[in-house]
C-alpha cells in the first residue's frame, strides 16, 4: 500500500510485536514518569534506574500506544541502557532532530536538508535501529507518536537530576 | 381496509444527490473516492452553506446591531434571523432563547461560569456520566476546584447504555445533572426526557450535551424537558466558528453575564456597568456573522432534507456497517456500544485485536477512508472501555453502502497488512 | 550628492486595484456608489479572504489535531500555518504565543479569567484610559466586582490624548496597565512603548489592546514592550468568528486555563485533569478553522500591500478627509480627536450641530454613505466629551478621495434637510 | 432625499425642535426613571408624578436622543399627560402595535396588515399626532428610537405600581 512499507518497516513491526525492556521496576529506587500523547490518547510510562555514576543501569516501558510510539520507545530503551545521561541525552537530540526535519521544510522547498545534525554531541551514540524510524517524518502527525516516550525519558532525567541536587 | 388514501412512502434521503451538493466528495485521493467518515467530529459543508457565507460577505457583511445603514441593516436581519431560524429548528418557544457562542464548549463554559458560579458551591452536586465528552467534564472540574461542589458521575452497563440504577441516589442534593444526549464514542442514544425528568424530580437543572443530538434526530429542546442545550454547527453541515446554547428565558434572564465586553450592556461608567437582556447579555464582542448566517444555511438544508428523514438514513446504514463489518472482518473486530441500530447513532467504535486505533486509521488513509482514531475526548470512557484508543468512523447525510464496503474493504486490508 | 542610485518611490496604495478585490464595493445603492466607511466597526473582504476560505472547505476541510488521514492533516496545517503566519505578521518570537480567540474581546476576557482570576485581588488595581472600549473595561469591572481589586482611569487631554501628568502615580502598586494603542472613537494613537515601559518600571504588566493598530500600521510586539495583545480578524479584512491574543510565552505558560474542554488537556479522569501546553491549554473545543485560514489570507493581502504603505495611505486621506469637511461643511461642523493627521488613525468621530448622529447616519445612508453613529462601545469617553453619541466615519485600504468627497456632500445634505 | 420625508414628517421634526415637557421633577415625590437605547447611546429620563386617582398628573422627559427618540418622547409627554395609569397603557400598547407591523410582516408578503390593534382597550385613547411616527417602520433600525421613552415609561409605571401596593 503506497507509502506504508516507508513508515511500517519491518524492524517496527518487530519491536511492536516484541516490545525490548517491557514492564515495571520498583519505584523507588527507581523513577517512574508518564507521558501523554493529547491527541491519540497514547501513553507510556517510562521507568529510569540511574546508578551513582549518571549510568541507566536499568529502564522499563510501560503504557499503550501505536506501533509507531510502541516501537520507538522499544527502541529507545534498548538504545540507553547501560549508557549515561549525557549519552541518553544526546541520543535524545539526534534522533529528535531526525524527526523534525519536516518541521524544517515546512514552508521550505520541499527538498529534505538532511545536514547531519549534532555530529559532535553524538559521536558516541549511533541511531542504529532507530534510523528506521526515519520514514514517520513524511507522516507529520505521526512524529508526535515516535517522540512521546523520548519526551517522557527527557522528564525522568531532568527530574532524576533534580532529586540528585 | 381502510379507504383513505395511502400514506406517500416515508421519505428517505436521496444520496447521490446528496453528494453533488458537497464539492468536497468529489476529491478523489490516489485514484480513490474519498469516503469520509469523521462527522462526528467535524461534518463537510454543501455548496449551499458555502455560497451562503459567500454572498453575505459579497453583498451584506457590516457588523451588527449598531449601524443605521442599508449594509448593516441586512447584517442584522440574517443574524438574527439566524437565531429565529435556529429556535424554530430545535423547538425554542423564542428566539431569545438561543445564544450564539463559538462552539458547544463554550456554551457549556458559559453555563457553568455564569450560572454555575452564581448557583454552585461547599456541598452542592453536580452530576455527569461516564460518557460525557471532555466540554462537559473539564468545565464542571475547573469550577469544582474553585467552588468546593462535589461531582458525580452515572456509571455505564456493559453494552454502553447509562446504567441508571443509582440514578435518584446520584441526583439527590444534586443542583445540576449534565449529561449527552448521545455518546460520541459508542453511539448510545440516551433517554433525555427520563433523564430530565429525573433530575427535575429532584430539583435539579439539565443541561444536555446534544451536539451529536442535533445534527442527526429531530430535536424538541421542551419536550426534552431540558433546561440548557449546548450544540455546535460545525457537526450539522455548519461553518466552524459557531456553537449555540439554548437555554430556557426565566434562567438566561437570572444569570449573571459571562464574558464582557460591547453589545452585552445597556450603559457602562467607570463606576461600572448595566448588563443588557438575554441573549445579547451572552455576546460580548463581534459575534460569529457570516458563521450565523452559515448555519442558517445549514438548518435550512437539513430541513429540507428533513430530520425524520435523516435518522432514518443513520439507523439504517448504521444497521447496514453493523452487519458487514461483523461480516467481512471477522472476529478480529469488536465494536463497542449498543447493537441494536436502533438505539444507536451512525458512530461506530472499532478495535480490531492488536492494531492500535492510530495503524487502523494510517491504512485507511491509504484508502481514502477517513475515520478517527483516539480518545475522541472521552478519556474517562476509554477508561472504562479499557481501550486506550478506538477508531471511530461515523455517517451522515452523504454516507452511503458503498462508503461502508469501502470501510470494510480497508480494515481487511488493515488486518492482512499486520498479518493477524 | 551621493552616489547610491535613488532609492525607488516610496510604495503608495492602487486603490482602484484594490477597490476590485472587493465585491461587495462594486455594489450600487440606488444608483449611488457604495461608500463604506465603517471599518473601524468591521472591514470589508477581498476576493482573496473568501476564496482562500471555500476553498478550504471544499478541499481541505476536517476538524484539526486528533485525525490521521490527509483532509485532517492538510487542515491541522492550515490552522497552524496561519497561526504562524499571523506570529510572523505581529513579530510574535514564537507562534506558540498565539493564541486563537473567538475575538477579541474573549481574547481580553482570557486575560481576565485566568491570569487576572490568578493574580488580582484586594488591594490590587489595575489601570485602564477613560478612552477604552467596552470590551477593555467590562471583563475587569466583572472581575473587579468578584476579587475587590481597584480600577483606576488615565484621564484625557482636551485634544484627545492620554493625559500622562499623573500616571506614575496612578501606575503605583497596579499590577496591569490595560490600554488601547489607537482610540476607536478619536482616531488618537498612543505612545505604546512610551506606555508599557512606564507600567514595566511600576512592576506592571501591559496588555494592548491592538484592535484599531494592527489593521492600519506595522507591528511589532516585541517593540510595543506588550505582555499581552488582543485583536480581531474582522477589522483586518479577515473574516468574523476569530480572534487573536498574543502574550509572552513565560506567561501563557504560568497562566491557568480558562475554558475547559476538548483539545486543551494531556489527561482526564473523573479525579481530575491535566492541561495541556500553551497554546492549545486556551483553545478550547474545535476553533475557528476556516477562520484562522481566512485570517492568514487576509494577512498575506495586507502583507502584499505593506503595512507601511497602508498606514501612509491612511495618513494622506486622513488629512485630505480634515480639511475637505472643515472646507464643505463649516461651522456646525466638529471633529473630535488630534487635529494633526500623523497623531491619529482613520477615524473621524463628527458632530453636526443640532443634528444627532442617528439623524446623521440615516441621511447619509441614502447617499449610500456608510457610517456609524452611536457611542461604539466607549460610554465613559463619551462622557468625557459630553456627546452623547458621535458619528463615526473610519477609512481604510479600499477608500479614497471620491469616498471622502461624497462624505462631505452628503453631510452637507444633512445639515441642509435638516435646515440648520 | 428617497424615503426620508416618511421618517421626517414635519411634525416629528417640530417636537424634535421644541420638546414638550422637557425637563425635571423633584423625586420624589414624583417618580425617575431611566432607560437607554444600548445600540446607539440614547438616554431617556422619564419623571411621572401619579396622582391619588391613580392620574399622571405631571411627566417631564430628560435625556438625550435622535429626533426620532426625541420627538416620540415628547409627544408620548403631552399625549399621557393628565391620564390615567390605565389609558397611558393602552396607549403605549396601541403604539407599539404600531410600531411592530413591520416585524410582523418580515418574512410575509409584504403587505401591511393593518389591523386596527387591540380598539376596545384603546377607545379612550388615540394616537393623533403619534400617527407621524407610523413611517419609522420602514427603518427597523429606528424603531429602538421610537419606542424607547414607552418602554421607559412602562418600567416607571410599574416601578410606581410596585411602591404604592
Ligand atoms: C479598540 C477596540 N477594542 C476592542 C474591540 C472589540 O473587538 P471585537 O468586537 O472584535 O471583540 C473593538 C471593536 O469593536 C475596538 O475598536
Ligand atoms: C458529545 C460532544 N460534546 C461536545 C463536543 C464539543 O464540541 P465543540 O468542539 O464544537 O465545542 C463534541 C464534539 O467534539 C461532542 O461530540
Amino acid at each position: 500500500m503506497s507509502g506504508l512499507e516507508d513508515l511500517y518497516r519491518e524492524i517496527i513491526l518487530d519491536h511492536y510485536r516484541s516490545p525490548r525492556n517491557r514492564g515495571e521496576l520498583e519505584a523507588p529506587p527507581a523513577h517512574r514518569t508518564e507521558g501523554f500523547n493529547p491527541l491519540c490518547g497514547d501513553e507510556v510510562v517510562v521507568y529510569v534506574m540511574v546508578d551513582g555514576e549518571g549510568r541507566i543501569a536499568d529502564i522499563k516501558i510501560n503504557g499503550q500506544g501505536c506501533s509507531i510510539s510502541q516501537s520507538s520507545a522499544s527502541m529507545m530503551s534498548a538504545a540507553v541502557k547501560g549508557h549515561t545521561i549525557d549519552e541518553a541525552r544526546a541520543l535524545t537530540a539526534t534522533f529528535k532532530s531526525m524527526m523534525s526535519i519536516h518541521e524544517q521544510d515546512i514552508g521550505g522547498d520541499g527538498t529534505e536538508a538532511e545536514a547531519d545534525p549534532a555530529d559532535d554531541v553524538t559521536a558516541e551514540m549511533k541511531l542504529g535501529d532507530l534510523e528506521a524510524l526515519r520514514g514517520v517524518v513524511k507522516f507529520p502527525v505521526r512524529i508526535k507518536c515516535a517522540t512521546l516516550s523520548w519526551n517522557t525519558l527527557t522528564q525522568a532525567l531532568d527530574e532524576v537530576a533534580t532529586a540528585r541536587s | 381496509m381502510t379507504t383513505t388514501p395511502p400514506s406517500p412512502p416515508l421519505a428517505t434521503l436521496d444520496v447521490a444527490a446528496i453528494r453533488r451538493d458537497f464539492p468536497v466528495l468529489s476529491q478523489r485521493q490516489d485514484g480513490h473516492r474519498l469516503v469520509f467518515l469523521d462527522s462526528a467530529a467535524s461534518s463537510q459543508h454543501p455548496r449551499q452553506v458555502l455560497d451562503a457565507m459567500t454572498s453575505f460577505y459579497e453583498t451584506s457583511y457590516a457588523n451588527v446591531h449598531r449601524g443605521v445603514y442599508q449594509l448593516a441593516e441586512r447584517a442584522t436581519a440574517a443574524y438574527e434571523g439566524a437565531r429565529g431560524k435556529v429556535a424554530r429548528f430545535i423547538g425554542a418557544p423564542s428566539s431569545n432563547e438561543v445564544v450564539f457562542t463559538k462552539n458547544a464548549t463554550e456554551a457549556i463554559n458559559l453555563v457553568a461560569g455564569s450560572w454555575g458560579r452564581a448557583n454552585l458551591g461547599p456541598g452542592d452536586a453536580v452530576v455527569l456520566t461516564l460518557m460525557e465528552h471532555h466540554a462537559n467534564i473539564v468545565p464542571w472540574q475547573m469550577l469544582a476546584a474553585q467552588l468546593g461542589f462535589e461531582i458525580r458521575w452515572v456509571p455505564l452497563t456493559d453494552d454502553g447504555h447509562l446504567d441508571l440504577t443509582d440514578l435518584d441516589r446520584l441526583l439527590d442534593g444534586a443542583k445540576l445533572f449534565a449529561f449527552t444526549a448521545m455518546s460520541n464514542v459508542l453511539g448510545t442514544l440516551n433517554p433525555v426526557a427520563r433523564l430530565t425528568a429525573a433530575a427535575h424530580e429532584k430539583g435539579a437543572l439539565a443541561l444536555v450535551d446534544a451536539c451529536q443530538w442535533v445534527p442527526h434526530l429531530p430535536t424538541d429542546v421542551v419536550a426534552m424537558g431540558a433546561d440548557f442545550v449546548a450544540f455546535s454547527a460545525h457537526k450539522m453541515l455548519g461553518p466552524s466558528g459557531i456553537g449555540v446554547l439554548w437555554a430556557r428565558a426565566e434562567l438566561l434572564e437570572a444569570m449573571p453575564p459571562f464574558l464582557g465586553g460591547g453589545g452585552m450592556i445597556l450603559n457602562v461608567t467607570t463606576e461600572g456597568f448595566v448588563a443588557d437582556a438575554p441573549p445579547g447579555r451572552f455576546e460580548a464582542g463581534t459575534p460569529p456573522i457570516a458563521e450565523a448566517v452559515g448555519l442558517a444555511a445549514a438548518v435550512d438544508y437539513l430541513t429540507g432534507l428533513g430530520m425524520d428523514a435523516v435518522h432514518r438514513h443513520e439507523v439504517e446504514l448504521t444497521g447496514y456497517a453493523l452487519r458487514t463489518l461483523r461480516a467481512e472482518v471477522g472476529d478480529a473486530l469488536t465494536i463497542y456500544g449498543p447493537s441494536e441500530p436502533s438505539e444507536r447513532g451512525g458512530v461506530l467504535s472499532i478495535a480490531l485485536e492488536g492494531v492500535h486505533a492510530h495503524d487502523i486509521s494510517q491504512v485507511l488513509d491509504t484508502q481514502a477512508v477517513c475515520i478517527r482514531p483516539g480518545h475522541h475526548c472521552a478519556k474517562p470512557l476509554m477508561r472504562v472501555l479499557g481501550a486506550p484508543a478506538t477508531a471511530r468512523a461515523s455517517i451522515y447525510v452523504y454516507n452511503d453502502t458503498d462508503d461502508i464496503d469501502a470501510l470494510a474493504a480497508a480494515l481487511v486490508a488493515a488486518r492482512d497488512f499486520f498479518k493477524l
